[in-house]
């Protein structure tokens, strides 16, 4: 029953339109980019649809991308439909001023940690969100640690100290 | 030597025996855990680990005393000494073995004998608990508290069904002298073979009154931490594990008297009055005890426990009834007989 | 820092007054060696080989330490095994401040001892940071001979301890050091 | 009376009025979090109103620190992930790099994964099943399972020479081919280790304490489960065969012959019961594995890539143009084609995907595992509310939360 | 609540309701306990670990060592790929050029001057053995990192890397 990718696409052409940008991709996955004032739509028409049935987020993540002007961070969803063993990529995108994207939680109850660390890791605002606070990191934290500026070790650090490490 | 000073000595030596054996009990069940578990166990202090409850009770003698700044100082301090004392006092009754006559003098083997022994050891059992309520409340912390809740509920709801299986037996052999129970009991005639069901119910509600698995519910570690006893520390805490033993050997004191004949056994009992028969009795009377002091802890080391509530049913729903059930049969036997 | 500790771990029995002090201090040496209640602090990979090496094939009950107290209150000895993150900091130190003395910590494993891989914003590199350590367990993770090597070393250090170094200055000095109390 | 239903009930049903309630610390270091997190249990008496869990205590960035290694030296941070199957982790991880690159394996380095797979996949139920058997007070079972633990630990020793941080496996096969001790051991352990765990089976599984305690603790619904993102044996526990190892087959496991035990309800005894049946299958799973290495030709452990797979250490002495690509593996000098590729594998504990982005250059770009820990303990809350202190512990450990794969 | 099926392996675990031997707990507990018992006279599985070494496996990943060649000079030549290897990020090493005399000394020309594992750093995953393309560095699998009191105690120099001179003759 595999579903071809144009099946796939036209499903979620149902969904949100003409604003869905297909990504090009050579694994085998459909990889869509949506508007975030889309997403909310065109995931619930996933969710809700009984034929397709793509009712699971396998995964959620976020990505910075510093060099996209506008386009900085983003959020990678994997939407995967368990009868029709067929995966779905949607990536949205914000800019770094006012990273906001719409919260899936009111569909999936998974997306709720999820967003949490895609919070905690990029700071992007999940709008919507019942709880949207650190998860992971200490409550205190300002930055947010996996942009790609932000060093692997904290350069203020007063817990190392090199005499103890033989360097 | 007076009649004064041949008690006070057997009662020193009655409480050196039961702390001595609630020592050694520590040390067997960390040796009997570890060969359920196929492991060796302690076996680094002194020669296979014997001199383990030395190092322990050693240790926990120079740990620092400590006081949580919450907790209610004099309580905190009572409890574990309350639990203690009453653990200690039940001894009182247990006969350990048979009469020694010596010069034309019967030196019982027994601190006193009261004709109301069975209940005197119920009463005191029932106050153990207050050692475990006072100490898990005054340490002001809530698993504590929820460890000895558990353990004041459990403790009332199982007397219960405990008393009612006794009472069986008061009926079959109408005293409630301890002594006069075990010397019924000459020969085969053990009441756990006129008893049986009496007996299930006296050693499950045993198990639940010394707080040993499956029915630890007031200090299980996976759930509460250390229970009741979490704030303790140094020898208030060894007073509480210490007074858990005794109580276990107790527990299989009674067990053994009540039911297995005491020290009675078919050819020790109809042995003439000397010496020997006593030793031997003795020597009766304590494997009957070990045997069960091992059965609590092979069973500890088998079950997994109970829930609270299942608890509560099995206690209220299952033995309660039993009991009475177990109490109208042995009336109608009895009734039976006298036709 | 780390020469501060050096003062304080050195067995007491060595420095002057004959070999030891009393017999006292030998016994209850003796007895608190042999009777480790150990506290596992185990946050990760570590305490799953210190699953191992309570279980049968290694057996820790061999050295009375068998009994694992879960509150800190009866423990003697901090076993901490696995990644300390900075938010787990406060907490350990918190553990570690409830413990009643005598209490010795012993920093199973890389990450404990020292934060191993995991040289990252979010871990702290080195228990040592908030509470003090007297043995270290080098492994990612120790095989459970090397746990047992940590705890002989525990055990060395504990029998010949003397009775009253809890109240001795250079202790005094050690915890002021880390602030704790 | 009231019945355990009817309460649990009642503290689901949104419009019971509220209750005074007090609060419990479960955690950070309390026994039965095995790992570290915290729960903040309200309480009404011994009944639990509502959970809320505080997680991060071990967060230790493992995706920062990811994309700042060469890719062969990720594979030691993923033995961290679930550290009580870390095979699985390794193999997963170089899956996903293997997709990126365009490797092809041989068929008997497939085989070979299968079979160090469900043997870390049987030690890392072994040691939730056996835990959820401490949990409940019965410790002795858990010694009696844990020697055999230690004889999959001695294969994984014989192979990689490590014990639980295996870091076994490179990326397009092995460091080394198995020697013959390890099939020996293996076939011993196959032989051994079924007596083994039927008694434990009957230690636990058909007694009513254990029973009790565990039939109608912390159900979840299919569509409930679905919706938090379960996966692997908690999933299956609610009665859906959902099964990397099937929906998107790898290794080869289409080849083999297995079967996915569901549960029917989804509470802590189907969970139970689910595990121990699929240690089951999976010792079925390693016998099928080993005959089929031992039909292929010997000797082949690797992909034939140069580019990739670091050349023979004797060749490495000798030949310059071997010493060339030994030094350009080692300092990940590797051409990385970019591209995003997403890999799943069948963890132990559920669905373990790497979702990996590449620019192309020596370490990935981002790399985001999805940790099926982290997903499906979202849900505890809403599985325990209603229920004693005791489930709570319980249903904590048949979900097996293992607090690497949880806060990364 | 159903069971929904999505391949033909699915193999659905009833649940048999409990008998009425089940439900009066003792037959379950007495097995439960005869099993215990028949363990308490078996052979123990105990490994008196510090007077009986378990056996380990010949790959298994020890302490360091670094090796010398049958002559008896130093293999290693410091081309750093191994602390470029590491994970961990625990080797440091500090290269220096071989004098005139040196040759029995080091075998190329070049070789560390200082070479330090940290070993409460390292994670033993073996990757510096294999990085190494002299075959000079080598986890021995009969030894394992020693525990200590200090933090400096687990800095390894040369002296305590090096294989020493005299047991190799032997």
């Amino acid at each position: 029953m595999a579903l071809s990718h144009e099946e796939i696409l036209a499903h979620i052409q149902a969904g949100c339109g003409d604003t869905a940008v297909v990504i090009p991709d050579s694994y085998g996955v459909v990889c869509v980019e949506v508007p975030t004032q889309q997403l909310f739509r065109l995931v619930n028409h996933l969710f809700k649809d009984q034929h397709f049935k793509f009712n699971i987020l396998t995964d959620l993540c976020g990505v910075h991308y510093p060099e996209q002007k506008g386009k900085e961070l983003g959020v990678v969803y994997h939407i995967q439909s368990m009868i029709h063993r067929a995966m779905i990529r949607i990536k949205v995108f914000a800019p770094i001023e006012n990273p906001e994207i719409p919260s899936l939680t009111g569909i999936y109850a998974m997306a709720n940690w999820m967003e949490r660390e895609t919070y905690d890791f990029f700071g992007i605002k999940f709008a919507g969100h019942p709880n949207l606070k650190r998860i992971l990191n200490m409550d205190e934290m300002i930055d947010f640690p996996l942009r790609r500026e932000f060093p692997l070790e904290d350069p203020f650090r007063q817990d190392k100290a090199d005499y103890q490490f033989g360097r | 030597m007076s009649a004064v000073m041949i008690k006070l000595i057997f009662i020193v030596v009655v409480f050196g025996v039961s702390l001595f054996v609630a020592m050694y009990s520590t040390y067997a069940e960390r040796k009997i855990a570890a060969f359920l578990q196929d492991r060796l166990g302690p076996n680094r202090a002194g020669p296979f680990g014997i001199l383990q409850p030395f190092a322990d009770g050693i240790k926990l003698f120079f740990k620092e005393e400590f006081i949580p700044l919450k907790a209610d100082r004099w309580l905190f301090l009572m409890g574990p000494g309350f639990f203690m004392i009453t653990a200690l006092m039940t001894s009182a009754v247990i006969p350990f073995g048979a009469d020694f006559i010596h010069d034309g003098k019967t030196i019982a083997l027994q601190a006193t004998d009261i004709n109301v022994g069975l209940l005197y050891i119920f009463g005191v059992v029932s106050l153990g608990v207050y050692g475990i309520l006072i100490g898990g409340w005054a340490s002001n912390n809530k698993f504590s508290l929820l460890g000895a809740i558990r353990a004041a509920s459990q403790n009332i709801s199982y007397e219960l069904a405990m008393g009612m299986s006794i009472v069986a037996l008061v009926m079959m052999t109408s005293t409630l002298s301890l002594r006069e129970i075990v010397d019924q009991q000459a020969g085969w005639h053990w009441n756990v073979f006129y008893q049986p069901l009496g007996f299930l119910i006296f050693i499950i509600c045993a198990f639940a009154e010394t707080n040993r698995a499956p029915f630890d519910l007031p200090e299980c570690e996976t759930e509460l931490v250390g229970g009741y006893h979490t704030e303790f520390s140094s020898m208030k805490l060894g007073f509480y594990l210490f007074a858990e033993y005794i109580n276990m050997f107790i527990s299989s004191a009674v067990l053994a008297t009540l039911f297995f004949g005491g020290y009675q056994f078919p050819w020790v009992s109809s042995m003439d009055p000397g010496l020997t028969k006593t030793i031997l009795s003795v020597v009766v009377m304590f494997g009957k005890i070990f045997f069960f002091i091992f059965l609590f802890m092979w069973v500890r080391w088998t079950l997994p426990r109970f829930r609270y509530d299942q608890l509560m049913n099995l206690g209220w729903k299952i033995l309660i009834p039993l009991a009475v059930v177990n109490i109208v049969l042995t009336g109608a036997v009895i009734l039976y007989k006298m036709m | 820092m780390s020469s501060q500790i050096k003062m304080t771990e050195t067995p007491p029995g060595i420095e002057g007054q004959g070999f030891f002090a009393t017999s006292l201090d030998h016994v209850v040496g003796l007895a608190r060696k042999n009777s480790i209640w150990p506290l596992p602090f185990a946050t990760s990979c570590c305490g799953i080989e210190f699953m191992a090496t309570m279980a049968s094939h290694y057996d820790l009950g061999r050295f009375g330490a068998e009994r694992l107290s879960f509150t800190p209150r009866q423990a003697d000895l901090l076993m901490v095994m696995g990644t300390i993150a900075k938010k787990m900091g406060p907490v350990l130190r918190h553990v570690y401040e409830q413990m009643a003395e005598p209490r010795w910590v012993i920093a199973v494993g890389a990450c404990a001892s020292s934060g191993g891989i995991f040289d990252t914003y979010s871990v702290l590199q080195g228990i040592d940071r908030v509470i003090p350590v007297d043995v270290y367990v080098p492994g990612c993770p120790p095989r459970p001979e090397q746990i047992i090597d940590g705890i002989l070393r525990i055990q060395d250090l504990i029998g010949n301890e003397s009775v009253r170094r809890r109240n001795s200055e250079e202790y005094k000095k050690l915890m002021e050091e880390y602030m704790i109390k | 009376m009231r019945t355990n239903k009817e309460y649990i009930a009642d503290f689901h049903n949104p419009d019971m009025p509220d209750i005074p309630y007090s609060t419990l610390n479960l955690g950070p270091t309390h026994p039965a979090t095995h790992g570290i997190f915290q729960n903040v249990l309200k309480m009404d008496g011994e009944r639990i109103v509502d959970a809320e869990q505080t997680v991060g205590y071990i967060h230790r960035a493992f995706e920062k620190i990811a994309e700042r290694r060469p890719l062969y030296q990720i594979t030691p941070l993923t033995d961290r992930l679930n550290y009580c199957s870390a095979p699985i982790n390794n193999t997963g991880w170089h899956l996903a790099v293997e997709k990126l690159l365009g490797i092809q394996v041989p068929k008997r380095v497939d085989y070979m994964r299968v079979m160090i797979m469900e043997l870390a996949r049987i030690s890392d139920h072994l040691i939730c099943n056996s835990i959820l058997g401490v949990d409940t007070g019965a410790l002795t079972g858990f010694t009696y399972v844990y020697q055999y633990r230690e004889k999959i630990y001695e294969i994984y020793e014989e192979i990689c020479g490590a014990r639980l941080t295996t870091n076994m496996g490179r990326i397009g096969g092995f460091e080394r081919d198995f020697s013959p001790k390890v099939f020996e051991l293996t076939k011993k352990f196959l032989v051994e280790f079924p007596k083994i765990w039927r008694e434990f089976e009957s230690l636990l599984s058909r007694n009513r304490i254990f029973m009790d305690r565990t039939i109608d603790t912390g159900p979840i619904s299919v569509e409930r489960a679905l919706n938090y993102g379960f996966t692997g044996p908690n999933l299956r526990a609610t009665g859906i065969d959902y099964d990397i190892r099937t929906a998107d087959p790898y290794c080869s496991y289409e080849e083999f012959k297995f079967d996915i035990p569901v549960g029917t309800t989804g509470d802590t005894y189907d969970r139970f019961v689910v595990r121990n049946e699929e240690i089951w299958q999976s010792l079925s799973l390693v016998e099928q594995a080993i005959r089929k290495i031992e039909a292929c030709e010997p000797g082949i452990y690797h992909a034939d890539e140069d580019h990739y797979y670091l050349p023979p250490k004797k060749e490495v002495y000798r030949n310059m143009e071997a010493l060339i690509y030994h030094f350009k593996i080692i300092m990940g000098e590797i051409e990385v084609p970019a591209g995003e590729v997403y890999r799943a594998v069948e963890g132990a504990n559920g669905e373990l995907g790497f979702y990996l982005v590449s620019d192309g250059g020596r370490s990935p770009y981002r790399l985001h595992f999805r940790r099926p820990c982290f997903i499906y303990y979202q849900a505890f809350p809403e599985m325990i509310r209603g229920q004693l202190l005791s489930d709570a512990i319980v249903v904590m450990s048949s979900l097996n939360v293992i607090a690497g794969e949880l806060d990364a | 609540m159903g069971v929904i099926k999505l391949t033909d392996r699915i193999k659905v675990m009833e649940r048999k309701p409990m008998s009425f031997m089940e439900r009066i707990y003792l037959p379950a507990i007495l097995k439960g306990m005869g099993i215990t018992m028949s363990h308490f006279f078996k052979k123990k599985a105990t490994i008196s670990y510090p007077e009986e070494q378990r056996p380990m496996s010949e790959v298994f990943r020890g302490l360091h060592v670094l090796r010398r060649d049958e002559k008896g000079a130093e293999r290693c030549t410091a081309c750093g790929l191994c602390a470029l290897a590491c994970p961990a990020e625990a080797i440091t090493m500090t290269a220096a050029e071989r004098k005139r005399g040196e040759e029995n000394l080091y075998r190329e020309e070049k070789y560390a001057s200082v070479y330090e594992i940290n070993m409460l750093r390292c994670i033993f995953c073996g990757l510096c053995e294999e990085a190494c393309p002299k075959a000079a560095i080598f986890l021995q699998n009969d030894k394992m990192a020693p525990a200590s009191y200090e933090r400096e105690d687990f800095i390894y120099g040369k002296d305590r890397l090096v294989e020493p001179f005299l047991l190799k003759q032997s």
